[in-house]
C-alpha cells in the first residue's frame, strides 16, 4: 500500500523513523554512507502502509514516501 | 535658497530626509536627543519610519534589519552610545549593508561628561567594533557642513554599501546657525533609490527564478572569508583618492595649525586673527578624517614650515598620529588639547601658534 | 566684526529664549552669520542656564567666545561666576531685581533693567526675559525692534492670547533701553 | 504510486544539513518550508537567523535570510519588518539567543506588538558552543559551565519565556509545542503555520516555542535524548497554548 | 617547575588563578569557551566566583562591579564579544577599575569566522571604546608567554587601577603544548591584595571617620572630568618604558621581519629557516602592543635594513600604522597578510622576504 | 522641644540636591538614608546608580557609591555583591534604566535570585534626557519622542515590571509603591526597610517600585503632577505586594 | 504643641509640605533664595502639632520639625 | 628537527583524541617541544575535524604546518582534501576499511590500517582512533609505546573499565605498525 525510498546520503542515523514507524518497516543498516553514518534501510517493506511518518519526523529530509 | 535658522541636530535631521533616509532608530542620549525628537515628528510626514530602539544595542540592530531592505537608514547616538553600537556596526561593515551613523560627541571616557568633546576620533576611524573594517568618516564644523555631509553621506553609504559616519559633537549638535538646506529627493526618488538594492537586499525574491538574498557578516568557509577582508581592503583604499581638506594660507605659512570639527572651526577663527597680526600661520581642516587627507601635509614645504600645531577637544591627542603619520618627522608636531568636555578656546591657540613662530 | 554676547542665569529665567530670539532674528533680518549656543547643566531645572550669541560680518568661529562684548545676567551667582568674561568697553545688564551686589568694575558700562519687579508688575513672571531683549536690543540696536518683534510674534504662533502681553514687556524693555543709550 | 511526502523544495536539493544526527532544527527548518510552500509565500520570506546552531542553516534554505548579531534578532526583524511590510518576516532563535543575550531585544518587540513571528527552539542548553548554562537548562542538569549541574542557589529556576511574554498586552499569539513524537510535531507544524498567517493578516506579535533536545550536548544518543525531553524537559515546560487573541476575539 | 600540557585557553585561566584572580564572568563564545568552562570549575575550589553572564555587555559589567571591591577579576571573550563590552571597557578605564580582559581573536568584522585571526588589533591599541582611553596589551605567541603575561597582568592592572588586556587569538586558544605554570599566591596574598586596595573600593566606608568611595566615569564638573583625561594619559605615557619586544638577529639584518602574536611565532620559524638558507633576515616580534615598542625600530640601522614586512593575520594591515610611524619612512615597510580566519603560512613569509632580499 | 524630624546625616548637610522642585527621587534618597541609619548600615553600603535623574545623588549622599553604565545596575550590584556578600548592596534604577536598555540585566539578575535589592523609581518617562518614551508611558501620555502621545499600535502598552518578574521563581520580594501621599510614602520606606532586611537576611532578590512623578517632563507643575500621578499612573500601576515569599514561608 | 523649622535654601517651592500639612500651618512665601525659588514660610506656626508629615513628605528635606 | 603530522576525519572518529594523547605522551616523556592544535568545523558533530601535532627540537614555530611528514586519514573525502599537504617522503596512514580509493603519488610510503573493520571486531566501534594511535607509534616510533600507553591509561583514569579493550586497541595498532615498519 506505501513505498518510501530512503536517501541514504541524507540520513544520520538517528533512529527517529524506526522508532515512530507504527509498522515496523525501518532499521539501522549495516552500511555507511559518505559522512560515516549507518543510514536506515526498509527491513519490511512489505508492511508499508504510507502513512509519511517516518518523513516528517526525520529531521533531515532522508525518507520519500510514495502511496 | 532662503537661509533658516537651525539648530544642528535638527539641521542633521532634516537633510538625512531631504537625501532619502526613510528609517531611523535611535536612544536617546544628551547631546543628541534633538536628532530622534526631530524625526519622531517627521518621519511620518513623509513616510517614513521612526523606531525608538530599547537601548542603542537593539537600535543598531534594527537599522541593520531596515537598512537590509534597501532603506535609507539612519541612527545617532553621543559617545558612550556609540560604543554600544560596536558589534552592530561590525557587523554591517562585514554584510555591506550602506546606513549612515550620526556621533555627536561628548567627553568621555565612560559616560565622562555631557559637554562637548572630541574624544572618540580613534574609534571612528580605526576601530568602530570588531574586525578591521572602516567606515568614511564625515567630519563638520558648521551646521551647514553637517547638512551638506549629511546628505552626501547616504549616497556615499550607497555607493559603497558601507556604513558612513557623520563625526560631530556637542556644540555642533546644540549650536543654532543659518543654514542653506539642499533640495529634498522627491518621493519617486527616494523609491527608485531603494528598488535598485533590490538585487542583495533582504527583500523576498523568488528561488526559482532569482537569486536569494542572503546578508551576513560572516562565511564559515574562510577562503571566502578573507575574499571578503580583501574586497573590504580595496574599497577602503579606494576612498583614500577622496580625502578632503580645506587648506587655509598654506602658501607662506611657517607654522601650520591642523584640527578638525568644532575645533578646526575655532582654529580658524584664531589662524584669521593671528593672519591680521601678521604673523605666517597656515591651517589644514580634515573635512574627511577617513580617508584622513594625507596630500595635504605631503605637499607642505617643509624647508619652510617650522611645526605642525594639532588642536584636538581630546587628551590624549588622537588625530595626531594620523598627522604624524602624514608629516613623517620632517618638522615637529606639537599639540594644543582640551577633553572631558572643556571647549578650546581661540586665546589658547593663538598662544601655542606664537610660542612655535618664534 | 564680530560681537559676542553672553547670556547667564537660572533656569526657568528663559535666558535660552532670549538668546534664540535675538539670534533668529538676526539670521532673518541680516546677512550676518550668527551662531546661538546654549549651555546646560546637568540638571533638568533650578541649575545654571547660559546661552552665547555671536554675531559676525565673517564666519563665526567659536560660538562660545572667550572674551564678551556683551553680557546679560538675570542672577547674582552668574554675575559673580561671568563678569570677568566681559571685555573693557563692554556693556553689562543685569536684572537690578535681583541683582543687588554692587558693581566694581569702572571699565564697563552698565544698563540696570529691574525685569523680575517689572514682569510680576505686568502679571505675569515669565516675561522678564522678553523685557530684558528688549532692553538690549533697544540699547544696543544690533538688529531692528521690529525684525525681533517678529520673531517673538512667530515663534509665539500657536499661543496668540500670550502676545499682547509679550508686546508690553518688549517694548517696556525697549523704551529702558534706549532711554539709557540716550543717557 | 505517488510520492507523497518528500523535503521541502525550500531547502536545498543538493545539501546535507550541518545538524547533528537527531537534531531537531533540522525537522523545523523542513516544516518552515512546508508551511512557506503551503501559504505560497517563498518568493516575500526574510528570515533574520539568530546566532547559534541555527546559523547552519543560513546555505541551507533557498530563500532570502540575514545572520544578525547574537540574540538581537527581534530588533533585525523589527527593521526589516517596519522598512517593508509586506515582507513574511520571522526570526529563528535558540534559547541561549532569545532568552539569555537577547532578552531586551526579545521582550521589547513583543511589547511593541511588532507584527513578525518568532520561532523559539529551546533546547535547555547552548547548543552551538558546546553545552553551556542557558536560561532554560533543568535543576540538575550539567552543563560545561555548570560541570555540577544548575543550582537554584547559583543559577536560579529556568526560566518560562511564554509565560513571562504573557504578561505584557501586546502579543497575539504565544503557543509552546514540541517535536518528541509524530502528533506533538504536526502540531508545531500547524503552529508555525497560524503564527505565519497572524502576520500576514496584521495581528502582531507571535511567538511559536518549541522545546527540542540537543543529543550532542546532552550527551545522549538521539533516541535517550527523546525520552529526556518527554520525561524532563516537557515536565518543566508544558505544551499548549499559552495565549491566542484570535479566541480572546472571537 | 615541571611542564604540563596545556590547552591555551585554560593555561590562560590557570594562570589568572595563580596570579589572584577570584572572579570570573563572561559568556560563551568560540575559541574561548574553555577560559570559562574550565574557571567554573576552579573557582570554587579556591573560594572565587564565577558568573556567567547573560550576555557580553552584563559580563563586562559585572566585572566591573567585582573589580569596584578590589577583587582581581577577569573576563574573557572573542571579537564580536568584546565589541559588546566597549562600554563597559570604557567605564572600566575611565573609573580607573584593574581588571583584566582576554581576547581570543578569530576572524572579523561582525561574526566573521570561528578560525583564529589578528583583525582587533587597532580596536585593542587605539579604540576598545569612546573616550580615548588606553590599555596596556600584551600579545602572546606561546601557551608559556600567554600565561606569564595573563600573571603578570593582574599586577598590571592593580598598579595602574587600569584593565589591561591579553590579545590572543585562536590558535593560542586552542592548541596545547608544555608549560611552565608560575607559583600560585597563597590566600593570604590574595587577601592582602584587595585589603590595598580598599580606600578606593566600593566596599563600605564609614561616612563619618572615612573617605567615602565614589567609583565612576564621569563627572559633572568639565575642569575635573578634564583632569581625569590629564591623569589618564600620564598613564599612558608612563607605559612606554615598559614596552617590550623580542628581537632577534638584527646586528645583520637586511630585511627585518615584524609581526606579534600567532604570526609572531609562525615568523619567527621562517626567519630561522631563512637563516640556514643564509639570508640575512631579522625579527622584531611586539610582546607589547600597547605600549608600542617603537625603540626597537628606531635603534635599526636604516644604512642596512632595505625592507621591513609586517606580518599579520589581518587584512587590512593594522600593525603596519604602528611601525610605519616608528620607522617614519626610513625604509620600504612591506605586508604579508591574511584574514578571516585562513591562518598564515612559514613559506609566505618566507617568499615575501626572499622577494624584499633580492 | 525636640527635634523630631530631620535630613537624614547620610545627604550632604551643605548641598542642596539637583533635583527639579517636586521630584520624588529626593524624597526617596531621603528615606534610603533614614533606613540605613536605622539598621546602621551605613557604614557598609554600596550603592549602584544608574544613569537617569538619581544620577544627581552621586555627590548628594555620603555613602559610598557608584555610577555603571546605562541599564547595567543589576549586573554591576551582581558583581559588587558576589565579590563582597557582607555588603548591603542596592541598585537605584530609572524605567528607561531598568526596563528599556536595562531589561535583560534586571531580569536575568532577578531569575538568579542575586541577594540584592533595586529600587526602581517608575515616572513614566525618560527624567534626565528630556522626556522621552519609556516603556512604562501611559497610553495616549506624551514624550517627546512620541509628539502625539503613546499609541499602542506604535509602542505598544506600558510594561508591568513586578508582574513581570513575578513570572520568574527565584525573586523573593516584589513590591509597588508610591510617594503621592504621607501614607503612601511611610509604607515606601517601610518597602525599602524590608527589602534592606531580606537581604541582610540573605532571602535573594528584592525589588521595590516606587510610581513617582516628573513635573518637569510631564510639563505639570508638582501639585498637578501629583493629581496626574495619583490619577493616570496609580491606574496603571496599582499598589501593593506583588509576592512576598516571607509570607509563603510562614 | 509642636513647631517647624524651614532651611530656606533648600526649598524648591513645590508646595508639598503646604498640601500634606493637616493643620494649614504653612504656605509659599514672597521671598525668594539664592537658587530663585520662593520658599515655605510658617503662617500659622501655632497650629502647629509636630506631626513631621511635612518634613516626611518634603523632598529636599527643608524642615526641621520639633516637639 | 620537525616532524608535522596531521590527522583527519568525521567528527565522532576520535581524531583529536589520537592527536592529543599522541601530543601529551612526547610532552611527558622527551624534552622535546610539542603542539597539539585542533581544527573545527562550525557544527557540533559529523563536520570534518582535524588536528596537528608538530613535535620539535627547537621551539614550534607554526603549530600546524603547510608540509606534513605524516597524513593519517580516516576517511575518504580527507584523503582527497589534504594528501596534497604530504611532503615527498611522508608517510601516509590510512584507514583502510573505509578509505578506497587508490594512492596514485608514488614519493611517499603508505601504511594500510582497517582500524574501522578491527574496532568493530573488536566489539566497540569507537576505539578505532587508539587502534591507528598504535600503529603510527608502532610504525614511526617517535615515542614510546608505554608512555603513550601510559598517558591512555591516565586519561582514561576515569573509567577503568574500558582499559582493557583499549589496550588490546593499542597493542594490536602497535603490531601493525611495528610489522609494516619492518616490511
Ligand atoms: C556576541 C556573541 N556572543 C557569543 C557568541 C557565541 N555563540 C554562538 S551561538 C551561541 C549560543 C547558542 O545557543 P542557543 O541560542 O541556545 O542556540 P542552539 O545552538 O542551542 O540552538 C553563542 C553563545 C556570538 N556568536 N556572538
Ligand atoms: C548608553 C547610554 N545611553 C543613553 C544614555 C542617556 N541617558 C541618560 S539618563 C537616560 C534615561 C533616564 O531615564 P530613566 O531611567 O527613566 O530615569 P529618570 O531620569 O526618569 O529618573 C538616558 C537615556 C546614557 N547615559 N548612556
Ligand atoms: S510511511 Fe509509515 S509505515 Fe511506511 S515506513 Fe514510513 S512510517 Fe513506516
Ligand atoms: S529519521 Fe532520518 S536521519 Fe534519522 S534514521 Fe531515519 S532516515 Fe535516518
Ligand atoms: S549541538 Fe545540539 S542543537 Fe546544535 S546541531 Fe547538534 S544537536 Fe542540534
Ligand atoms: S527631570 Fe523629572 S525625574 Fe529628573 S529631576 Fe526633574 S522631575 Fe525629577
Ligand atoms: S509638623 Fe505637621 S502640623 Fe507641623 S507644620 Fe509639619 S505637617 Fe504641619
Ligand atoms: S515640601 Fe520642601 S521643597 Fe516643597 S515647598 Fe515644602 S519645604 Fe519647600
Ligand atoms: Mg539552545
Ligand atoms: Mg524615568
Amino acid at each position: 500500500m506505501g513505498k518510501v525510498e530512503i536517501i541514504s546520503e541524507r540520513c544520520k542515523s538517528c533512529g527517529y523513523c524506526v522508532k515512530f514507524c507504527p509498522k515496523g518497516v525501518l532499521a539501522i543498516g549495516k552500511q555507511v554512507n559518505s559522512k560515516g553514518y549507518e543510514y536506515v534501510e526498509p527491513v519490511n517493506l512489505d508492511a508499508c502502509i504510507g502513512c509519511a511518518i517516518c518523513g516528517q519526523v526525520c529531521p533531515d529530509g532522508a525518507i520519500d514516501v510514495y502511496r | 535658497m532662503a537661509r533658516q535658522f537651525m539648530k544642528g541636530c535638527e539641521a542633521i535631521a532634516e537633510a538625512a530626509v531631504r537625501s532619502g533616509c526613510r528609517f531611523f532608530a535611535g536612544y536617546p542620549i544628551t547631546p543628541q536627543n534633538e536628532i530622534p525628537e526631530y524625526l519622531s515628528r517627521r518621519m511620518p510626514e513623509v513616510g517614513g519610519t521612526f523606531v525608538q530602539g530599547e537601548s542603542e544595542v537593539a537600535s543598531i540592530n534594527i537599522i541593520y534589519g531596515a537598512a537590509q531592505t534597501g532603506t535609507r537608514a539612519m541612527t545617532s547616538s553621543s559617545s558612550c552610545g556609540i560604543s554600544l553600537m560596536s558589534e552592530g556596526l561590525s557587523f554591517l561593515a562585514g554584510a555591506r549593508v550602506p546606513m549612515v551613523v550620526v556621533n555627536v560627541q561628548r567627553g568621555g571616557p565612560g559616560i565622562g561628561a555631557i559637554q562637548p568633546a572630541q574624544q572618540d576620533y580613534n574609534q571612528a576611524t580605526k576601530a568602530s567594533g570588531n574586525g578591521g573594517f572602516q567606515m568614511m568618516v564625515w567630519a563638520p564644523s558648521t551646521v551647514q557642513e553637517a547638512v551638506d555631509m549629511t546628505y552626501a553621506a547616504f549616497d556615499y553609504a550607497q555607493r559603497d554599501r558601507n556604513p558612513v559616519m557623520i563625526l560631530a559633537d556637542g556644540v555642533l549638535g546644540t549650536i543654532m546657525e543659518p543654514v542653506v538646506l539642499p533640495e529634498p529627493r522627491s518621493a519617486e526618488e527616494v523609491a527608485r533609490l531603494k528598488a535598485i538594492c533590490r538585487p542583495w537586499a533582504l527583500v523576498g525574491h523568488n528561488p526559482e527564478t532569482e537569486q536569494r538574498a542572503l546578508v551576513d557578516s560572516g562565511d564559515w568557509n574562510t577562503k571566502k572569508m578573507e575574499q571578503k577582508c580583501i574586497d573590504n581592503a580595496a574599497l577602503y583604499e579606494s576612498w583614500q583618492a577622496e580625502a578632503q581638506a580645506e587648506e587655509l594660507f598654506l602658501e607662506d605659512a611657517e607654522v601650520v595649525v591642523t584640527a578638525y570639527g568644532i575645533s578646526g572651526r575655532i582654529a580658524k577663527s584664531a589662524v584669521k586673527l593671528l593672519r591680521a597680526e601678521g604673523i605666517k600661520v597656515g591651517m589644514i581642516r580634515p573635512r574627511t578624517v577617513n580617508p584622513f587627507p594625507a596630500a595635504s601635509y605631503e605637499k607642505l614645504d617643509y624647508g619652510r614650515v617650522k611645526a605642525i600645531l594639532d588642536v584636538e577637544m581630546s587628551i590624549p591627542a588622537q588625530m595626531v598620529n594620523d598627522v604624524r603619520l602624514a608629516v613623517k618627522d620632517r618638522c615637529p608636531v606639537e599639540t594644543c588639547l582640551h577633553a572631558g568636555g572643556e571647549i578650546m578656546g581661540r586665546r589658547e591657540i593663538m598662544d601655542a601658534v606664537r610660542a612655535l613662530y618664534r | 566684526m564680530e560681537r559676542n554676547l553672553m547670556v547667564a542665569g537660572f533656569g526657568g529665567q528663559g535666558v535660552m529664549t532670549l538668546g534664540k530670539f535675538l539670534a533668529d532674528a538676526t539670521c532673518h533680518s541680516t546677512d550676518k552669520n550668527v551662531t546661538f549656543f546654549p549651555s546646560y547643566g546637568a540638571e533638568q531645572r533650578g541649575g545654571t542656564a547660559n546661552c552665547y550669541v555671536v554675531i559676525s560680518d565673517d564666519e563665526v568661529g567659536a560660538p562660545l567666545g572667550d572674551a564678551m562684548d556683551d553680557l546679560i545676567v538675570m542672577n547674582d551667582p552668574s554675575l559673580h561666576k561671568f563678569l570677568y568674561k566681559l571685555l573693557p568697553g563692554g556693556t553689562l545688564f543685569i536684572n537690578s531685581s535681583i541683582v543687588t551686589s554692587e558693581i566694581t568694575r569702572q571699565d564697563i558700562k552698565v544698563v540696570k533693567v529691574p525685569v523680575t519687579g517689572m514682569a510680576l508688575e505686568m502679571g505675569n513672571s515669565k516675561v522678564l526675559n522678553i523685557i530684558m531683549l528688549g532692553a538690549y536690543v533697544g540699547y544696543t540696536q544690533v538688529v531692528p525692534a521690529e525684525v525681533v518683534w517678529n520673531t517673538i510674534q512667530q515663534k509665539l504662533g500657536k499661543k496668540p492670547a500670550l502676545l499682547p502681553l509679550n508686546k508690553r514687556a518688549f517694548e517696556a524693555g525697549l523704551a529702558i533701553g534706549a532711554e539709557q543709550r540716550e543717557a | 504510486m505517488e510520492k507523497i511526502y518528500s523535503r521541502t523544495k525550500l531547502l536545498r536539493e543538493d545539501m546535507v544539513s550541518g545538524f547533528c544526527p537527531g537534531c531537531m532544527h533540522g525537522t523545523i527548518f523542513k516544516m518552515i518550508g512546508e508551511v512557506l510552500e503551503e501559504l505560497h509565500m517563498e518568493s516575500k520570506v526574510a528570515m533574520v537567523l539568530g546566532v547559534g546552531c541555527c546559523g547552519l542553516a543560513k546555505e541551507y534554505v533557498t530563500y532570502d535570510n540575514t545572520t544578525c548579531p547574537h540574540g538581537r534578532g527581534c530588533a533585525t526583524a523589527t527593521g526589516v519588518k517596519r522598512a517593508n511590510p509586506e515582507t513574511l518576516v520571522f526570526t529563528y532563535q535558540g534559547d541561549g539567543d532569545l532568552a539569555s543575550i537577547g532578552l531586551a531585544e526579545t521582550m521589547s518587540a513583543a511589547n511593541r506588538g511588532e507584527n513578525f513571528t518568532v520561532i523559539f527552539v529551546n533546547n535547555g542548553i547552548y547548543g552551538m558552543t558546546g553545552g553551556q548554562l542557558a536560561p532554560t537548562t533543568l535543576v540538575g542538569m550539567k552543563a560545561s559551565t555548570a560541570p555540577k549541574g544548575r543550582n537554584p542557589k547559583e543559577h536560579g529556576y529556568p526560566m518560562h519565556v511564554c509565560e513571562i511574554l504573557n504578561q505584557l498586552t501586546a502579543p497575539y499569539y504565544l503557543e509552546r509545542c514540541s517535536c518528541n513524537n509524530p502528533a506533538n510535531t504536526r502540531k508545531t507544524k500547524a503552529a508555525i503555520k497560524k503564527a505565519f498567517q497572524n502576520q500576514i493578516e496584521g495581528k502582531g506579535f507571535s511567538l511559536v516555542e518549541i522545546v527540542t533536545s540537543c543529543p550532542t550536548n546532552w550527551g545522549l544518543d538521539p533516541l535517550d535524548a527523546l525520552g529526556f525531553l518527554e520525561d524532563k524537559m516537557l515536565k518543566e515546560f508544558p505544551l499548549g497554548v499559552i495565549r491566542d487573541k484570535s479566541k480572546e476575539e472571537a
